[in-house]
């Protein structure tokens, strides 16, 4: 059932996915991966997940949604615009915590000896420096964001930290607030750290634990013109072809579908 | 699928650059013919009621830009009249069609076009149009023959207000268009998403491109216009 | 075939500064007047009048209650309708300048010709003269290249003229179409617009605050005055006349003023190129006059201001003035303390001539008298004729 | 003190429609001269022959190359600086209106004053009557709370007028005010303004295309006339005179023009309110003219226009022409083949006769010849003396 | 923190709103206060440089607002030499404040004030302007009293399309303004929010708020223009 040594399986149609901005460029190497030949032309369309569920909810012509999160296919689901029984966990996102080398050289020796992690846990009201600014995806908006404060919350940080933060529209805006170079700290996500090649050096990974999973799910909706295609698809994601791109990509490997059942 | 590149974009970005390029001359030039009589409209209208009209083609502007397309997204769905209505005639759904976009940014760009055009209006010296009604010109021929060229210069602002904010415009076809390639995925939305994506030399390229070429059209224009300013036509 | 107009407008102050001044400064004006629709009539009365008003109520511009236009057969606004400036074609020479700024002098006079004429061409009874002619007459043609900000003030008002002749209008509406030329221009086109007038039966309605230029071109007269009851002003047409009457018509409010002028029919006999002089025959007399550009044999019209003339009771040769003419008193008529007009019979026609109340008493004069009639030919300018020839 | 210009313009043709016409209808215009900064100036020419484009260099609107003017000892422009108008207090009246559209009556009078004068107080010479007054004399006091677009043409000239007195102007430039007003409103303003630049010592420079306007007002006399050289013509200064010399002289310009014209100063002796008549005193002999609204006793200057002047050889009483001067002939000159004009002498001042070449040689009349000057009473109008009493 | 309203809407969205109708204003008068010389040199100015600064002017327009916004950020940064000497010059950094929230907006709607106001500024007829000089009356007040009141429905214009524009200028504040709240956060990204986190009823409710107050100000400003058009001041 590899699509790739079982070419008549693949379906010759192609297919229209709206996928949330930040898994974007993972979608594009699984579907690199899934077609070998060029010929097909599939559309990706990416924007906020907020945003494309709006669309769906008024009719637009995607065959699968990659959503950021797991309310909005959920919601989907409920009012019936999805093919029952589609949906599933693709990815799971991971938090990373980018600290800014600039700011660093701000603290004293000790503080810069602590990992990203336990310097921001070391980091209180009195030494903060003037200025400090955390970014973060919209905690509203976004399922980064949201991950973020529940982590702010856990660590217990979050009134401390409430005032310095700056939101940004999504996930992937927020690596732009660091690239731009005015941020102090970022929560993003891992993906977008590695595929942007910053330097290992400059962030940690945050445990899994410490923050509300970002479950990134997966609907094929109703209005899809090529449902077998489609479906042809989301089973690709489930080799281990595409769990290692996946995982390459700085996302964990969803351990449940979308019953809970744990997949391996 | 983005891997080839053709002279420094690739085919899809092309293809959102000409996109952008349709949409906006589209736009503007729908924008010109119904901004035009609507202005002149309310520019010699006396009456109050046309105030109203005025604010209200100001309104969209305050929204902001992708909420508006919500908007529009939900009066384009097919259970709306302007939806079925338009289902039933052109036998396509107005969401996620170019002429869904070219409608969004019709009604996002209207007060760009009206009210410069208001502007230039009001600058017109009565007497030059009175006396050619009194040489047997009719309202018509006298907008064509005198209201527009004397007011060039307020159509040269409506139309690259409208065309360049049309370009750029972004919310709201994001929104209502679904950003699907070659059909509604415009240059502005192939940015936005090359920068989301960190794909930052696309989007410069890209970015520079649009610059450049909207710079060297507005030289262009406004080359054209100083050196017919002082200048009988 | 006429043109009549009855109105009766208040124009309010209600739109101007609130601070200064009382709120009766409204503007009346009323009237009823019909005017033939041949030939020229001068409108004539102070600054601020209502001249304008009434032009632009007759062009269509302003749509007044209560007002009645007609002109010939055509309705052009009643109680009911409103016939709108564009199909009325009586075009209008503003006081101001209307030119077309962004075009050339040229596409300015093309202008109404490509884009209105061409529609209504059943109105055409006459066709005028084209627009090369027409450029020479009014010594416009070196200016078609120019941009109509180049253009001098006289300049501008004379290629107004030529444009709103070529839009080929039913009637002519000139507001001061002269103000601003010098004394010579002026007599050309007085001349041609009077030729225009009569030869390709254009009527025309010329408002001007010179009545020299009226007597000189106007065959009829609409006199506008202001007349103050109580304490609110009113402007009213006051006097409506054929010129022609109205010069041998002593009760005419146009005999009153300075510029009062009596019209003789003559034909120029002979060129008398020693002395620089034509002579005129009028009647069984002659008239002599500084040398006229016309043929001999034509008739013209001489227009002989009452101020000019002088009366004497002998026929001196002493005297430097060339034209005595024997004519007899009709009447006489005190206009002021110190001014008596006379009419004087002079073969058929008739002759105005004012003097003062004190040669009148010196003189002993009285109505069937026999005097002579002096006028100096110098006096005459060599313009003051009026047509080249008679209806 | 005086106003010194001199200049050497050319306008292309070059911004106009390129399809019709050569490149040659170029527009030159250069002179040189220097007019007394006391009383009027008239500036007289045809049509298009460059009056406005000198106000507006004057003004310092315009910036043309090789240009000096100087205004008593200021130098306004000259190769190195440029005065701009502002500095200049030089203000001019256009010939189109150019009241503030958005702004009262009221509020155009008051801006200058608001706004510019405040800022210049040192260069008031004089102080000009206030707006109370100046609204009286030129009749729009009644106009103050209307707005801009209600007024007449006439109106707005004479709104026009006043806004620029108010601005307390080193110099006024008129460019053809009066082109839109009626006789009588005209010789009122025409009267006012005389006083104002005598009383005032405010230096003018009038516009106009009647020299009939221009005699009765001005002191000096700007003529440009046209001259045409090869296949380009060129605008040039002709003449400058003062106008009271110019009067005397024969050989100026001035007197080849229809409108030449002689000044008499006489004295108001007596009013004969039973004739309706003024008798003046001119040397020995008396004058009788229209009564004048005047005291008794006041000297005024009386323009007598040479064409209203006939000679006789005898004194008749038989003659309606109550004026019979005598007079001696100083010196005749024919000015064409039709005309000569005399200068006469009475007493100790020159009157000027046109008359037809054909009546000089009948009355052979010669230089020294003791002779008659017959004035018609009614030719002079009550409005032709210029000023109410001499510097 | 959003559960209490205070009518109709939370004290959040009261605070975004407050601070929308705060940056409009601000920028609004700053627009007019820059613009208006500006367009005036440009109208003025008959050399041809100046094109390129009228056709630099517009080009914000042709790039979507967020990435507008993102390249704002890159400039705002404090290694930039306009981040370095506002930090210097404040103490404050540029990006995510209200002054670089001012500042973005004042960049993107330049072209909607300046080009309103060069088509009213070339309506205005040269013989006034002329006429006062010769009257004594200086260039600026030659322009506060002539060119001002002659040219105030290209004001009107301006400063319309301006104060709207801000109000819904969403793409770059979002950027450069970091939504902090009470700070950053205006009501066109609150709304944005409850959108897209399904929030309907306060996204309408804010809409609403804000479409109906702006209604009402368009209506009474076109409302005093179209009065007074017709009339002396
Ligand atoms: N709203 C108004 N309230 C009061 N008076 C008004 C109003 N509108 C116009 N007027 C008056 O109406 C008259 C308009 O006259 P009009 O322009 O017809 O004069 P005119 O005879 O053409 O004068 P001119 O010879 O000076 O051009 C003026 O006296 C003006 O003051
Ligand atoms: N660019 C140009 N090319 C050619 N001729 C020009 C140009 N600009 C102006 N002129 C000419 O210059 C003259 C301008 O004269 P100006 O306005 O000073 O006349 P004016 O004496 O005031 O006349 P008017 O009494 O009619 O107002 C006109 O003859 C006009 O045709
Ligand atoms: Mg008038
Ligand atoms: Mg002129």
């Amino acid at each position: 059932q590899d699509a790739e040594t079982n070419p008549t399986l693949k379906p010759a149609t192609e297919l229209t996915i709206a996928v949330a901005s930040n898994f974007r460029h993972t979608l594009i190497a699984l579907l690199k991966d899934y077609r070998q030949s060029p010929v097909l032309k599939d559309k990706v369309i990416s924007a906020s997940s907020g945003q494309l569920f709006s669309q769906i909810q008024n009719g637009a012509p995607f065959d699968i949604f990659f959503s950021a999160d797991r309310q909005r296919p959920d919601r989907l689901e409920q009012l019936g615009l999805t093919d029952p029984h589609s949906r599933r966990t693709y990815a799971v996102g991971q938090l990373a915590l980018w600290i800014n080398p600039n700011f660093k050289h701000q603290l004293n020796k000790e503080q810069q000896a602590l990992s990203n992690l336990s310097l921001l846990k070391s980091l209180t009201a009195e030494n903060l420096p003037k200025s400090t600014v955390l970014a973060l995806a919209n905690v509203k908006a976004a399922p980064y964001g949201y991950a973020a404060k529940t982590l702010l919350e856990n660590l217990q940080i979050w009134q401390l930290w409430q005032p310095l933060v700056v939101q940004a529209g999504n996930v992937a805006q927020v690596y732009q607030y660091v690239e731009s170079g005015n941020v102090s700290l970022a929560l993003l996500s891992l993906a977008q750290l590695k595929l942007a090649q910053v330097p290992e050096s400059e962030y940690e990974t945050v445990p899994a634990e410490l923050y509300t999973a970002i479950d990134q799910q997966l609907v094929i909706l109703q209005a899809a013109k090529n449902q077998i295609a489609a479906q042809a698809f989301v089973d690709y994601l489930k080799t281990p072809k595409a769990h290692s791109i996946i995982s390459r990509s700085g996302y964990n490997l969803p351990y449940s579908d979308s019953s809970g059942k744990a997949l391996h | 699928m983005e891997d080839t590149t053709y002279f420094l974009l690739s085919l899809q970005n092309w293809q959102a650059l000409w996109l952008s390029i349709k949409l906006a001359s589209v736009s503007t030039f729908l924008l010109i013919l119904l901004g035009t009589p609507l202005a002149w409209w309310l520019h010699n209208s006396k009456h109050k009621s046309t105030t109203v009209i005025e604010a209200i083609i100001a309104l969209p502007l305050v929204l902001p830009p992708t909420v508006m397309g919500f908007y529009l997204l939900l009066a384009f769905a097919p259970d709306t009249w302007l939806g079925f209505s338009w289902l039933n005639l052109t036998g396509e759904p107005l969401a996620f069609s170019f002429s869904g976009l070219v409608l969004g940014s019709l009604i996002y760009s209207l007060p760009f076009v009206v009210q410069p055009l208001q502007t230039a209006f009001s600058g017109i010296d009565q007497h030059y149009l009175e006396s050619a009604s009194t040489l047997g010109i009719s309202p018509r021929a006298r907008f064509f023959s005198i209201v527009m060229p004397l007011s060039r210069y307020g159509f040269l602002t409506a139309a690259t207000l409208g065309f360049a904010h049309t370009l750029g415009e972004f919310g709201i076809v994001l929104m209502i268009g679904g950003s699907i390639p070659g059909e509604t995925l415009v240059s502005s939305i192939a940015i936005f998403q090359h920068v989301e994506t960190l794909e930052y030399t696309e989007a410069h390229t890209l970015s520079a491109i649009l610059i450049v070429g909207s710079f060297s059209m507005l030289l262009f224009i406004y080359g054209l216009n100083k050196k017919y300013r002082y200048r009988t036509l | 075939m006429s043109l009549y107009i009855k109105f009766n407008i208040e124009k309010s102050a209600a739109n101007s500064d609130k601070n200064s001044g009382n709120k009766h400064e409204s503007f009346f004006f009323s009237g009823e007047a019909s005017i033939p629709s041949q030939g020229i009539t001068g409108v004539y009365g102070a600054s601020g009048v209502g001249k304008t008003t009434l032009l632009r109520l007759i062009a269509g511009l302003d749509r007044h209650q209560n007002t009645i236009v007609n002109f010939n057969q055509e309705s052009w606004q009643n109680s009911q309708a409103f016939l709108p400036a564009h199909h009325r074609h009586a075009a209008l020479i503003f006081q101001h300048r209307s030119l077309l700024p962004h075009l050339s002098v040229n596409k300015n006079l093309d202008f109404s010709a490509a884009l209105g004429a061409k529609k209504s061409p059943e109105h055409l009874i006459q066709q005028l003269p084209d627009k090369t002619t027409l450029c020479q007459w009014f010594g416009i043609a070196e200016l078609l290249p120019l941009a109509i900000n180049k253009l001098s003030a006289g300049q501008s008002q004379r290629v107004s003229i030529v444009r709103a002749l070529l839009s080929k209008p039913k009637v002519l509406l000139l507001d001061e179409p002269l103000a601003n030329l010098d004394a010579e221009s002026k007599v050309t086109i007085l001349n041609y617009l009077h030729k225009i007038s009569l030869e390709y039966d254009l009527p025309m309605l010329y408002v001007s605050h010179s009545l020299d230029e009226i007597t000189q071109i106007a065959d009829h007269l609409l006199l506008i005055s202001r007349e103050s009851d109580s304490n609110v002003s009113k402007s009213i047409i006051e006097a409506f006349a054929s010129l022609d009457d109205a010069s041998c018509n002593l009760n005419s409010a146009f005999a009153a003023l300075p510029e009062a002028s009596a019209i003789l029919k003559c034909k120029i006999k002979q060129h008398d190129h020693k002395h620089g002089l034509s002579k005129l025959c009028l009647g069984e007399t002659s008239l002599y006059l500084q040398k006229m550009a016309l043929a001999e044999g034509t008739e013209i019209k001489l227009r002989v201001p009452a101020r000019d003339v002088s009366i004497n009771l002998e026929h001196t040769c002493t005297s430097s003035i060339l034209n005595i003419l024997p004519a007899t008193i009709v009447e006489i008529k005190q206009l002021s303390d110190a001014k008596v007009i006379i009419k004087l019979k002079i073969g058929q026609q008739f002759l105005l001539s004012t003097i003062t109340l004190k040669s009148l008493l010196a003189l002993k004069l009285n109505v069937g008298q026999a005097v002579y009639a002096q006028i100096k030919s110098i006096a005459l300018p060599a313009h003051n004729f009026i047509s080249h020839h008679f209806e």
